[in-house]
């Protein structure tokens, strides 16, 4: 390993270096793929690999061994290292102070350890609840049955927020909806979350969404079965070309720019940033392949633009 | 006279095994022997504990490749890569372990590896049809359809026969068939093997007993340390000489036993129920008495519940109804432990599996069960030093052979492990001890020791249970014998004036004529 | 909780127990055949992997599942081998050389599919097969007669393997090795070669339930798609006490139970999911307690053999 | 005399021991093809490897942190292959710990450091032994074989860890926050074990689990207890025969085996984590079993064992993230060196059974 590099004010012709250590595969189709399909568009507009460096770890979810992964990264002198993971918070919280020269970022959370006195690290997070009531909204408009079914990994962190802001959006546009939620307890259990979209179709759902890596398996099912999928993270319509409707897609361009750029001027953390429909982290993308009414797609364009202008509440409903 | 046999197999007229050199790592189990047998022929093959009878009987089978020799049938130089290839060549073993499948029925076990009728489906009809047949023919008794567990001992011997007849086997090699079986047992098997002669076979017959080489065999060759000490006829052999040139001294085949000191009552069981294995009740109400300075010894074929009874007053199975009173305490229920600390030592009949832990070391085996107490322990840490001391004493004092006390038991033969356990069992000074076919597969030299050792502590006041299938050996220790037959005790006679054939009626189930 | 007692409910409970069910009893059957000749192979769920992932690759190649199935059955085939030298022929401690099979087989699937696939693709796998005039029969003719090719084909197995087990010579040497592998070696058995064969063909096995995951149940490869259900099939050997039946009544109660706890969740029962997914494996350890001593496993399963010993 | 004999007896074992590790480099060859045909020098990224693992501090101590709950593990299991039983449960077992020893800090933090730490990495150790205890209990009394219900247990823990720290064990600071993130407040200082070093994640715990295996070696072979334990573990029968109460001992194998991974869960809460995280764990309930084994399944081969493993596995990590390779070649290389460990062990048995008829 190379001794850390001492910090000088950024040189023109060194490269930039980011290093990202992240709990599932760069190829999970959700979580970690979207965060790192960002880093490599950042890459091409800052000119490439010699310019702007990439390292990542993927995989890592024994968070002893991201912390390593994180610590030695800084070490090795890289200039932002980012843990993209809500449980690396505690090893990030004791690993930064170490290396104050450096710039770390932690995801999905809006706490950066500023009120721990550390000055170090960017926070970010994504508003899914946004787009998961926008989604919510399509469906239930979609639906024929009534029945719409959640495939949830665990009640917890930005899955939760997805859920929650798809029940609410759901219940908004028709209040008579049904909305069956289940959780397998895992990220990774995709036979399980396959069982679960099989056991929602079965229970008469006709539209289906969830969260995190393992939702392949209930895409499987639901393009197996006819029913439709709504997805969130990253876009899934090549497991499904013909069943998945519409996703929510997070863009961290935004704040991988950003990050990138407070770090050259020097400002190394304490920013936290989210993903909104407002600031373009989020978006909604159709899939040409299934059609959706147009009624509902201006319903569901107004209701992005509700909730850009504050007037929509994605966990609860319009504001009065 | 055909040169078939009546399996319909062809008779092996001539088998020769020549300068057989077998080497073990550190040990020369075969050196340069020469052996032979002819059809019609029973071989018999002496030899102590670990002077090569297995090992030489094992290469005839294919279980190890010879590294100097060569052996010859028919004449014709054969080798044998696996039990498969002398299977074919006609060649028939019976292992000194039995080579059973528990779980499965006789037919299934003779069936075993064998092509079928029907393909790659089983036939097991034509194969009852067939072992029927073999059993008509060799006067062997046995249900076809009887898992092997549920089988005697005996019994289990005969499908052992059965396995290698049906493969046609014009040899048959039986490494120490009788070591567990009864006198009528063995009555039997030789009425069988005799037929088998008589047909054609030939036999290589293995025993550590001198009467039975003498009654059963044509010639017999001695081994000792892996060379053959001589090959003479049997006629005119004497157990005195035989035993001789086994051990290479002069051995004694009577004991003298000193007058009996009747003492209390150590042992005392009444009216015992217990359970078998086939869940049907293996003891039905048996009730004894062992005094202080008594050997008492119990007779009986194998299977009719000495087992069971050795195992309920050691306490490794529950008692079903009836008491079991040990020095005074009441033990029917109580856990081994309880018995052992009471004074009850324990020689148990499968001395691999019950009394020794092959893994351990001579001195770990040593206080197996005084390792919580002094001197081997303060209860918690274990005392190295008076383990060694006592240890080193008793492998002296009982002649265990063993290169250190530290060798794993697991490379010491059967005879020194018996004797590891007779000395653990004698130093505990034993108020009661029972002794469980204390002398099984174990080689003259050896089995006179034991013997020895038990007189010694009858002497001493020890109230012994001698549970035995060996009459000889009953006869020759005991002061009064019990005979056990189907669970119940059938009658208890004097040692010194019991006949053989008053006892062997009795195990037959015969009760004792009413004394006038 | 009434409303888990409804008649929709139970059909689509039994109709997704049966389809859960048969990646295990594919798995579980093979398994059964390895562990009766004595040799317990941990590494099912690696097996599986590199069944799932050789054989979603082969179909999405050749856009036939009946190549990619073949292709499932000789990665698995090759990971059995793998086992047999290391467990058999080396002797090695079975239950670690299981653990690094799995590793191996985790690690390899995932590898072969980032270099080779790249990313998350989905194929159209097998469809369900409606079975002349049973699948007509009202009710029973959706839940058991309406299901693809390899639910047919993990149901079909058990009494096969039940045949081939107890009425096969080689069923017969299967279970001789497995009790008493000296014994059988006597008779001129091929003690190696037994053992070879059972866990080859519980390799084979496993990677066909790998592949009724990717090509018939979710039809899609991704990493550690098994999430475990390897080590569970193995527990569910030893439920069935070393018998295809006992092993089809355990795969069933467990997958019944994993759907039951879905249904419990999708029908808003307010017990906190976690507690709920538990359920199944609260419900084996019970019935297993319950189940106890029945079984004795077979004799010689975990040693290995050499002759001339005793 | 004596004195020699004993050398050389040591000698021999060591040799027997060490002739497995000869597989390692093999496993790593047929690794270094696969490197190369991922396009990465295999000489460079085996390099970083042993660098990353053994060849500066940060390395070094993070091979060390690592090592520290695969020893502790490893002990757990140690005991229980020697008392016959095989426990696969040490990742619930050390999860549960992990609760446990959270739970307590927190309850009750009031408490002085020199009571406080002592007592809560004995709470992780009795929860991990009530939660071996199951398996065990249902083994002595039901016949319930125990590999199991290890298992089964391994899923109920990780499934009672996720609902306890969505739920009643969270960080009232992330509901506060509206994070949710699934952890739990941080235990109070006076339940840290000390780090050893600064700039890195040493801590306490490494000397603690070398003390525990000197320990284990002393209770294996020189008590009373560990004598039973063994004598069960290698024969029943004659265990039973002898007096001793096998049921009892076998689940007490099994007991102690828990508390050992219990206490690797509290450590790493109280040494590296300081509060209850989702994935403590990472698999060191089953990385402990490879460690054990490579230790011999002797208490001291144990320490060598873990932390020659651990290095491996931050090394392997390290090497990953100098050449990126895919992750899942490294499992493949682990894979194969447990296979090829494993494998060669034969051997040092032939030797060692070469060795003992030579008396
Ligand atoms: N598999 C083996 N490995 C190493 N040494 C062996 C092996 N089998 C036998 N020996 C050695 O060979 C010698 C002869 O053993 P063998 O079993 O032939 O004796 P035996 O005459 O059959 O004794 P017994 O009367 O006890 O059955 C013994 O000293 C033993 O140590
Ligand atoms: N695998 C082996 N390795 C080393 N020595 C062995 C081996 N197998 C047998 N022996 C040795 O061979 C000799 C005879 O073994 P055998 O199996 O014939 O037992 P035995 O002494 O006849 O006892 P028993 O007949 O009661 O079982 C013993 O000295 C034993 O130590
Ligand atoms: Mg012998
Ligand atoms: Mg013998």
């Amino acid at each position: 390993a190379q001794p850390a590099a001492p910090t000088q004010p950024a040189q023109e012709e060194k490269p930039f270096r980011v290093a990202v250590v992240m709990p599932s595969t760069i190829t999970d189709l959700a979580f970690s793929q979207s965060f790192f399909e960002a880093l490599k568009k950042v890459q091409e507009e800052e000119g490439g690999p010699s310019k702007f460096e990439i390292a990542y770890s993927e995989g890592m979810f024994n968070v002893p061994d991201a912390a390593a992964a994180i610590r030695d990264y800084a070490a090795q002198g890289y200039d932002l290292v980012i843990a993209h993971g809500s449980q690396y918070g505690t090893s990030l919280s004791q690993i930064a102070p170490d290396f104050p020269e450096t710039a770390f970022a932690w995801g999905t959370s809006l706490d950066t350890f500023q009120a721990q006195g550390i000055n170090n690290v960017y926070a970010y997070q994504a508003e899914s609840q946004e787009g998961g009531y926008v989604l919510g909204t399509i469906a239930a408009l979609m639906s024929k049955s009534g029945v719409l079914g959640v495939c949830g990994p665990v009640n917890a962190g930005d899955a939760k927020l997805f859920v929650d802001g798809f029940v609410a959006g759901a219940k908004n546009a028709k209040p008579d909806i049904q909305v069956n939620v289940t959780f397998t307890g895992s990220f990774s259990d995709v036979s399980l979350m396959a069982s679960a979209a099989e056991t929602h179709i079965a229970a008469g759902a006709d539209m289906l969404t969830g969260s995190s890596q393992s939702v392949v398996g209930a895409i499987g099912v639901a393009k197996d079965r006819g029913a439709y999928w709504f997805g969130t993270q990253w876009e899934q319509t090549p497991v499904g070309p013909e069943t998945v409707v519409a996703t929510q897609v997070f863009d961290w361009t935004i704040v991988i720019r950003d990050m990138v750029k407070s770090a050259r001027a020097g400002v190394l953390g304490g920013k936290a940033y989210t993903l909104t429909f407002k600031n373009g982290g989020l978006k909604l993308v159709y899939n040409d392949k299934v059609p959706v009414p147009d009624d509902i797609k201006a319903k569901a364009q107004e209701t992005i633009n509700g909730i850009m202008n504050g007037t929509i509440d994605p966990l609860s409903g319009p504001k009065q | 006279m055909s040169d078939l046999l009546p399996t319909g197999h062809k008779k092996i007229e001539e088998m020769r095994m020549e300068g057989i050199v077998k080497r073990f790592p550190g040990v020369l189990a075969n050196d340069h022997v020469n052996f032979d047998v002819k059809a019609g022929e029973i071989h018999a093959l002496l030899g102590e504990n670990g002077a090569g009878k297995s090992t030489l009987v094992r290469q005839l089978y294919g279980l190890y490749r010879p590294d100097e020799g060569k052996i010859f049938i028919n004449g014709e130089e054969v080798v044998f890569h696996s039990p498969k290839d002398s299977i074919a060549a006609g060649v028939g073993m019976i292992h000194q372990h039995f080579m059973l499948v528990p779980d499965l029925t006789v037919v299934e076990n003779v069936a075993l590896g064998l092509p079928s009728s029907r393909g790659v489906i089983l036939d097991l009809d034509r194969v009852r049809k067939r072992i029927e047949l073999l059993c008509q023919q060799y006067n062997l008794k046995v249900d076809p359809y009887a898992y092997i567990w549920q089988l005697s001992v005996g019994e289990q011997q005969r499908v052992e026969i059965l396995k290698a007849l049906y493969r046609g086997a014009a040899l048959l090699v039986l490494d120490e068939p009788t070591a567990v079986l009864t006198p009528q047992e063995v009555d039997d098997l030789f009425i069988t093997l005799r037929r088998m002669a008589d047909e054609g076979h030939a036999l290589i017959f293995i025993s550590h007993k001198l009467h039975e080489v003498l009654a059963i065999s044509q010639r017999v060759t001695v081994l000792r340390d892996g060379r053959v000490v001589g090959t003479r006829p049997t006629a005119g052999a004497t157990k005195t000489e035989l035993a001789q040139m086994m051990v290479g001294r002069p051995v004694i085949l009577q004991y003298e036993k000193s007058p009996l000191k009747m003492g209390d009552i150590l042992l005392k069981v009444e009216n015992l129920v217990v359970r078998g294995d086939r869940g049907t009740d293996a003891l039905k109400g048996v009730s004894l008495e062992v005094h202080s300075g008594e050997i008492l010894g119990l007779a009986g074929v194998s299977g009719n519940g000495q087992r069971e009874l050795a195992e309920a007053l050691a306490g490794l199975r529950p008692v079903k109804s009836g008491r079991i009173i040990l020095n005074g305490v009441d033990v029917t229920h109580a856990s081994p432990s309880v018995r052992i600390a009471t004074g009850q030592s324990y020689i148990p009949e499968e001395r691999m599996k019950d009394g020794a832990i092959k893994d351990f070391s001579v001195a770990d085996n040593f206080i197996l069960e005084d390792h919580a107490k002094p001197p081997f322990s303060s209860r918690t840490f274990l005392n190295f030093r008076s383990i060694r001391q006592v240890s080193e004493r008793l492998v002296q004092e009982f002649n265990v052979k063993t290169p250190t006390i530290d060798t794993p038991i697991k490379n010491l033969s059967g005879g020194n492990i018996q004797k590891m356990i007779l000395a653990r069992e004698l130093s505990r000074k034993p108020k009661v001890l029972i002794a469980s076919q204390p002398t099984r597969g174990v080689d003259i030299g050896a089995s006179e020791y034991i013997h020895q050792r038990l007189l010694e502590q009858r002497q001493a006041g020890t109230a012994t249970l001698l549970i035995s299938e060996d009459l000889d050996e009953i006869r020759a220790l005991s002061d009064r014998i019990a005979v056990i037959y189907e669970g119940e005790i059938v009658g208890i006679v004097d040692g010194k004036t019991a006949t053989t054939e008053e006892l062997g009626l009795m195990m037959a189930g015969i009760r004792e004529k009413p004394k006038a | 909780m009434a409303e888990l007692f409804t008649l929709p409910v139970l059909l689509g409970i039994i109709y997704s127990g049966i389809r859960l069910a048969t990646p295990y009893l594919y798995a579980a059957i093979g398994e059964t055949f390895a562990q009766r000749s004595g040799v317990l192979n941990l590494g099912v769920d690696g097996i599986m992997l590199m069944g799932a992932y050789t054989g979603f690759y082969v179909a999405m190649k050749t856009g036939n599942l009946f190549l990619g199935l073949l292709g499932a059955a000789t990665a698995g085939l090759l990971m059995g081998l793998l086992m047999s030298v290391v467990s058999v022929s080396l002797q090695a401690e079975q239950g670690i050389s299981g653990i690094g099979l799995n590793l191996f087989g985790l690690g390899l699937s995932t590898l072969l599919f980032k270099v080779t696939l790249g990313g998350v693709e989905s194929i159209r796998g097998f469809q369900p097969i409606r079975v002349p005039l049973l699948g007509q029969i009202p009710y029973l003719g959706e839940i058991f007669f309406n299901h693809n090719l390899l639910v047919y084909g993990a149901f079909l197995l058990v009494p096969l393997a039940n045949y081939v087990l107890n009425n096969t010579t080689f069923g017969l040497k299967v279970r001789a090795v497995g009790q008493n592998p000296q014994a059988a070696d006597t008779l001129g058995v091929n003690v190696t070669l037994i053992r070879y064969t059972t866990v080859c063909l519980g390799g084979i096995l496993a990677g066909i339930a790998g592949a009724s995951l990717s090509l018939a149940l979710i039809n899609l490869f991704q990493e550690n798609m098994t999430s475990g259900m390897g080590f569970i099939a193995v527990a569910l050997v030893y439920f069935g006490g070393w018998r295809p039946w006992g092993v089809l009544g355990g795969a069933l109660l467990f997958s019944f139970v994993n759907a039951l706890q879905l249904w419990v969740q999708v029908k808003g029962i307010n017990i906190p999911s976690d507690i709920a997914v538990m359920m199944p494996y609260i419900l084996t350890i019970i019935a297993l307690t319950l189940s106890g001593r029945r079984a004795r496993q077979p004799q010689a399963l975990t040693k290995p053999f050499e002759r001339g010993e005793n | 005399m004596p004195a020699k004999t004993e050398y050389t007896r040591l000698l021999n074992r060591t040799i027997e021991a060490l002739l497995p590790l000869l597989a390692v480099p093999v496993a790593l060859l047929i690794g270094a093809g696969m490197i190369y045909a991922l396009g990465v020098n295999p000489f460079q990224a085996y390099g970083t490897l042993f660098q990353g693992a053994f060849g500066n501090v940060s390395g070094f101590t993070q091979s060390l942190v690592k090592a520290t709950p695969l020893l502790l593990v490893g002990l757990g299991v140690t005991i229980a292959f020697r008392g016959g039983v095989i426990n696969i449960g040490g990742e619930g077992q050390l999860i549960v710990g992990a609760l446990a020893a959270t739970a307590f800090s927190i309850g009750f933090s009031d408490l002085p450091r020199i009571i406080l730490l002592p007592l809560t990495l004995l709470i992780a150790a009795l929860s991990g032994a009530v939660w071996g205890g199951v398996p065990g209990v249902l083994k002595a009394r039901l016949g319930v074989n125990e590999i199991l219900s290890t298992v089964m247990m391994n899923a109920i823990a990780l499934q009672l860890s996720n609902y306890l720290l969505r739920g009643p064990m969270i960080d009232p600071a992330e509901i506060e926050r509206g994070t949710q993130i699934a952890q739990s407040d941080l235990l109070p200082q006076a339940a840290w074990l000390s780090r050893l070093m600064p700039r890195t994640l040493l801590h306490g715990g490494a000397i603690l689990a070398v003390i525990m295996a000197v320990l284990v070696y002393i209770f294996l072979w020189r008590t009373t207890i560990g004598y039973r334990i063994r004598a069960v573990g290698l024969n029943p029968d004659a265990a039973r025969y002898a007096g001793i109460p096998v049921q009892f001992y076998q689940a007490l194998s099994l007991i102690l085996g828990g508390a050992f991974a219990g206490l690797a869960g509290g450590v790493e809460v109280s040494g590296v984590h300081h509060r209850m995280i989702e994935g403590l764990s990472g698999g060191y309930g089953f990385s402990g079993i490879v460690a054990a084994l490579f230790g011999k399944l002797h208490p001291l081969g144990a320490i060598p064992a873990s932390v020659l493993f651990g290095g491996l596995l931050v090394g392997a990590d390290r090497m990953q993230r100098a050449t990126q390779v895919p992750s899942a070649l490294i499992t493949v290389i682990l894979g194969l060196v447990v296979l090829f460990v494993v494998s060669s062990e034969i051997w040092a048995r032939r030797r060692a059974r070469r060795r003992e008829t030579r008396g």
